[in-house]
């Protein structure tokens, strides 16, 4: 391991505290939402305590800082993603948002009756259900690409579904169950020769993987602060800006506008024209913050340890009599193992490894349509981050013989 | 033994004495925990003074939300819809004799709320049924 | 004044901060955003030291702890503006996105071509464009209840229009600008009356004034954490339960739902139908600490406290040749004094201001059609709030005769 | 005096040497500053050569948003259109001879912004010509 995991999980407070019965957290839920480093929780501490203002519209001291740290953090964020610009990181609350965003302005301007979108079997409720909505208001179409038994998608089914031309395809990068890493650069490139935007759910790869939106050519990318050691109410979507030009405005109000009229407005420029009303300030530098955090160590280095974690988590999972696994093999995925125990509901078992002290998700984890594939309501989870250790796997493996034995 | 596994949650999990569908029925409703996708099927036989007869329960979830369903069948039978419509979140949490947090609770509930929304005969089983 | 102002001015770490010139910091934008009090800041602190976990969806001892907080300062908010039940809480980012749920959700389910909105002249651009869009997405009509000279709401026009039975009737119930308290409940009674359902800008009246949701009798409530002690990322909106129930969902994802298949969806129950996605964690759990510190307070003293600045300063003000103030009398008013110095533009005001550490915001205040209303393009505006002092209001004026002095 | 208010810039504020219309004019182009609703317009000469032979500017605004456009048309009379395309914000600030925040630069920024969506001919001004 390249981490120095003793100097990271200082950098994390929480790691540090003791559940009701007096254990010390063992904090496998990082998919759900990471935990945050001080250096993000001081950022926002800061703001607060120094800097506070709404933004844009002031021109004094505080509403100047609180600008330029508001609009800095942008820079940053979208420099972490290789953004051609800053201009096209759109500030939401979270991934859904983004996608919603997506849903409501461009596909509503875009898609008419009939129209393909393409999703795949493995999506999150939040890459679902604004489809549905679109397709009970508007009638488009929507197909699947097919998840095997092991949790890879099925890239021959895709071809034949981009020969019917559709007009989007909204993918995830990375399965927050199955944890399979998709081949989001081919799937981009062949939608493409099709004709198709692209949209990537990111909130699983951003903060795990090093991403270039303009190496991955993709249209829209949406990702969430809370999930990548950043505040909760902020996420980004990202959009190529020709895209994000042509759309017409999301949410209407102040700050998204050029100038209002009683009976008219013109929406503003970049990246104001999405960003309605007093946005997120303390978050949006708080993700600045986190961005510069993951930056220092290092995203190479961060997947690289996540890696051999999982590696070890699945090897040790799997000895356990009675465990089911889903997902690809540790070189195909990133870190989360999704499992159930022979007879013993997901609940019961994040509950007893909860008064272990193990901190874990029983559920359908917001997929429920894969978990109908596999034929299971729920799963429990385990998943890793860049302060998860050796140890950690360790006692969740612990945790699972003793779940086996009271209900044995 | 954890406080949260009493051994009579396990067990009536493990061995449950009102799993199973009543055909016919009087009154059938079911539904599910949205955090978990947990399924509680209730069907009762009532009489012709509003008594309930008859009480089963199917579905599948934690040993929670099983043994709460098998605990709450056992309690109503016998007992008037009425008195059913009284029913609330502390009936549950006495009939399993622990505390709960929010999210657990809402197992606990699942099956007083779907029994409740087929007693009011609602289209949905909301929290407010319960609180 | 019977509030303990020294004490008060301890909560907020900012007003004993320095501008770059070495002045301490004369904090008059609060109408812009409020200061936050340590003990906000605190708790949203803690809960990302201490008890950080996603929410509803998981049972381990930090996501009970995060769902238990998050759900408690629902409670609380709920209590604060004496809502039936949390259920008709729903959090948004901010009140813009409050009245943007009512116009895509409630508006476009119920609204048809040549149905008529009434809006005032006075609405802050959160209250107007959501309204442009549905307009020329719908071809709704608009008409708007004029404003007087001295700044009020013409309440006879209103009547005339409510003839023409409008479906909704959507306004501020304290002006940004203006600082005009408007006659919420008169204007919900008559609106009732004649069959139109209220929505209630509430952004400037939640921090200012005890709010009785149930008293006014207002079918939808806004506001913002931000402007009443709160963090940036989170707001309500309030609706009656009947309303809120009938409504579709808004944006599409996680938690919103009660069950998800592949191609349809069910959507989750109240308040949960509304919110999609990881929401603002903890920033609602900063808005509940912030309700709390104001109720600790209490809502009718600071009201008081803020008449006694209020009155003094627009005393002060109208002493100064060539100041031109806007909007009633302090009696009709909230802490809020908009004007223009003769012959000298508002940035350039605010600017030389800043210079002496006074923070006042100048432009349109997003309300440019007020502003056009009264012919002119901007206005300073100082905002006062709980913390907001007589010598900072002379602070003030004391900056206003230096820059006539500069411009002179 | 306050460096932000250097006399040269109320110099040019209250006594601008290029404000009006022209009219014939070869290129004229207005926007706003969305932040104070400042208003410019710029009307230009350009002959055969591509080169500025006249140029004025109207509107109203701020001290900083008025001076720097007054500023400008001195700077850009007898430039060809090919080096005003090339004008960034920088130039701004050295005909200012200061430093200005992100929000005031808006309005530092607004008469280039206007000036170089003239001459691209394009609908709105946006950030980016500035940047
Ligand atoms: C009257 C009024 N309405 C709406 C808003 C918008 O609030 P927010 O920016 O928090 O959405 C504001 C604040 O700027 C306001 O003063
Ligand atoms: C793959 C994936 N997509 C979307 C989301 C939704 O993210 P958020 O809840 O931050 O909107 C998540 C996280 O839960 C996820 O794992």
């Amino acid at each position: 391991m390249t981490l120095n995991l003793n100097e990271i999980r200082k950098d994390f407070p929480i790691l540090d505290r003791e559940t009701a019965n007096g254990r010390r957290v063992i904090y496998l839920d990082s998919t759900a939402t990471s935990q945050k480093p001080v250096q993000v929780i001081e950022a926002m501490n800061d703001y607060y305590r120094r800097s506070n203002a709404n933004i844009h519209r002031g021109v004094h001291t505080l509403a100047e800082e609180a600008t330029a740290l508001y609009e800095g953090a942008r820079e940053r964020i979208g420099a972490f993603i290789n953004a051609a610009s800053s201009r096209e990181i759109i500030y939401t609350r979270n991934t859904t948002e983004s996608i919603n965003l997506v849903a409501y302005s461009w596909a509503r301007a875009n898609l008419k009756a009939g129209d393909l979108v393409v999703l795949t079997e493995m999506e999150h409720h939040s890459n679902l259900v604004p489809w549905h909505m679109l397709q009970a208001e508007r009638g488009i179409e929507l197909e699947f690409i097919p998840v095997s038994e092991d949790g890879l998608l099925d890239l021959d089914a895709y071809k034949l579904l981009l020969e019917r031309n559709p007009k989007l395809v909204s993918f995830t990068h990375m399965s927050n169950v199955l944890g399979t890493i998709n081949p989001a650069g081919e799937i981009i490139k062949l939608a493409h020769a099709a004709g198709a935007v692209t949209l990537v759910d990111g909130a699983q790869s951003a903060p795990h993987l090093a991403i270039d939106v303009r190496a991955l050519d993709a249209d829209f990318y949406a990702f969430s602060a809370h999930k990548m050691c950043g505040p909760t109410g902020i996420g980004v979507l990202y959009g190529k800006s020709a895209l994000l030009e042509a759309m017409p405005p999301f949410l209407g109000g102040g700050d998204m506008i050029k100038e209002v009229k009683l009976r008219s407005f013109r929406a503003n420029t970049l990246p104001h024209k999405f960003e309605a009303g007093t946005p997120a300030i303390a978050e949006a530098i708080g993700f600045g913050a986190a961005v510069d955090y993951l930056n220092k160590i290092g995203m190479q280095k961060i997947a690289e340890h996540e890696h051999v974690i999982t590696e070890y988590a699945l090897e040790r999972l799997e000895e356990i009599p009675g465990v089911r696994l889903f997902g690809p093999s540790a070189d195909k995925k990133g870190g989360v193992a999704a499992f159930v125990l022979d007879g013993i509901h997901p609940h019961d078992v994040a509950q007893i490894l909860d008064q272990e002290g193990v901190a874990v998700r029983a559920g359908h984890h917001c997929a429920q349509p894969l978990h109908e594939k596999f034929g299971i309501p729920a799963t429990s989870r385990a998943s890793f981050y860049l302060y998860s250790t050796k140890d950690e796997v360790d006692q969740l493996v612990n945790g699972l013989y003793k779940v086996k034995e009271m209900f044995g | 033994m954890d406080d949260l596994y009493r051994e009579v949650i396990i067990e009536h999990y493990k061995n449950p004495s009102y799993r199973g569908k009543l055909d016919p029925h009087d009154i059938s409703f079911a539904d599910n925990n949205p955090l978990c996708g947990d399924h509680i099927q209730i069907d009762l036989r009532v009489n012709a003074e509003g008594i309930v007869t008859e009480a089963m329960f199917d579905g599948h979830g934690c040993a929670i939300s099983q043994a709460s369903a098998d605990l709450l069948m056992e309690e109503i039978i016998g007992k008037s819809l009425d008195s059913v419509k009284k029913m609330n979140k502390q009936d549950i949490l006495d009939l399993l004799g622990i505390d709960l947090g929010p999210v657990r609770l809402k197992c606990a509930l699942l099956s007083l709320k779907v029994l409740k929304a087929g007693v009011y005969g609602l289209g949905e089983a909301g929290d407010d049924l319960v609180e």
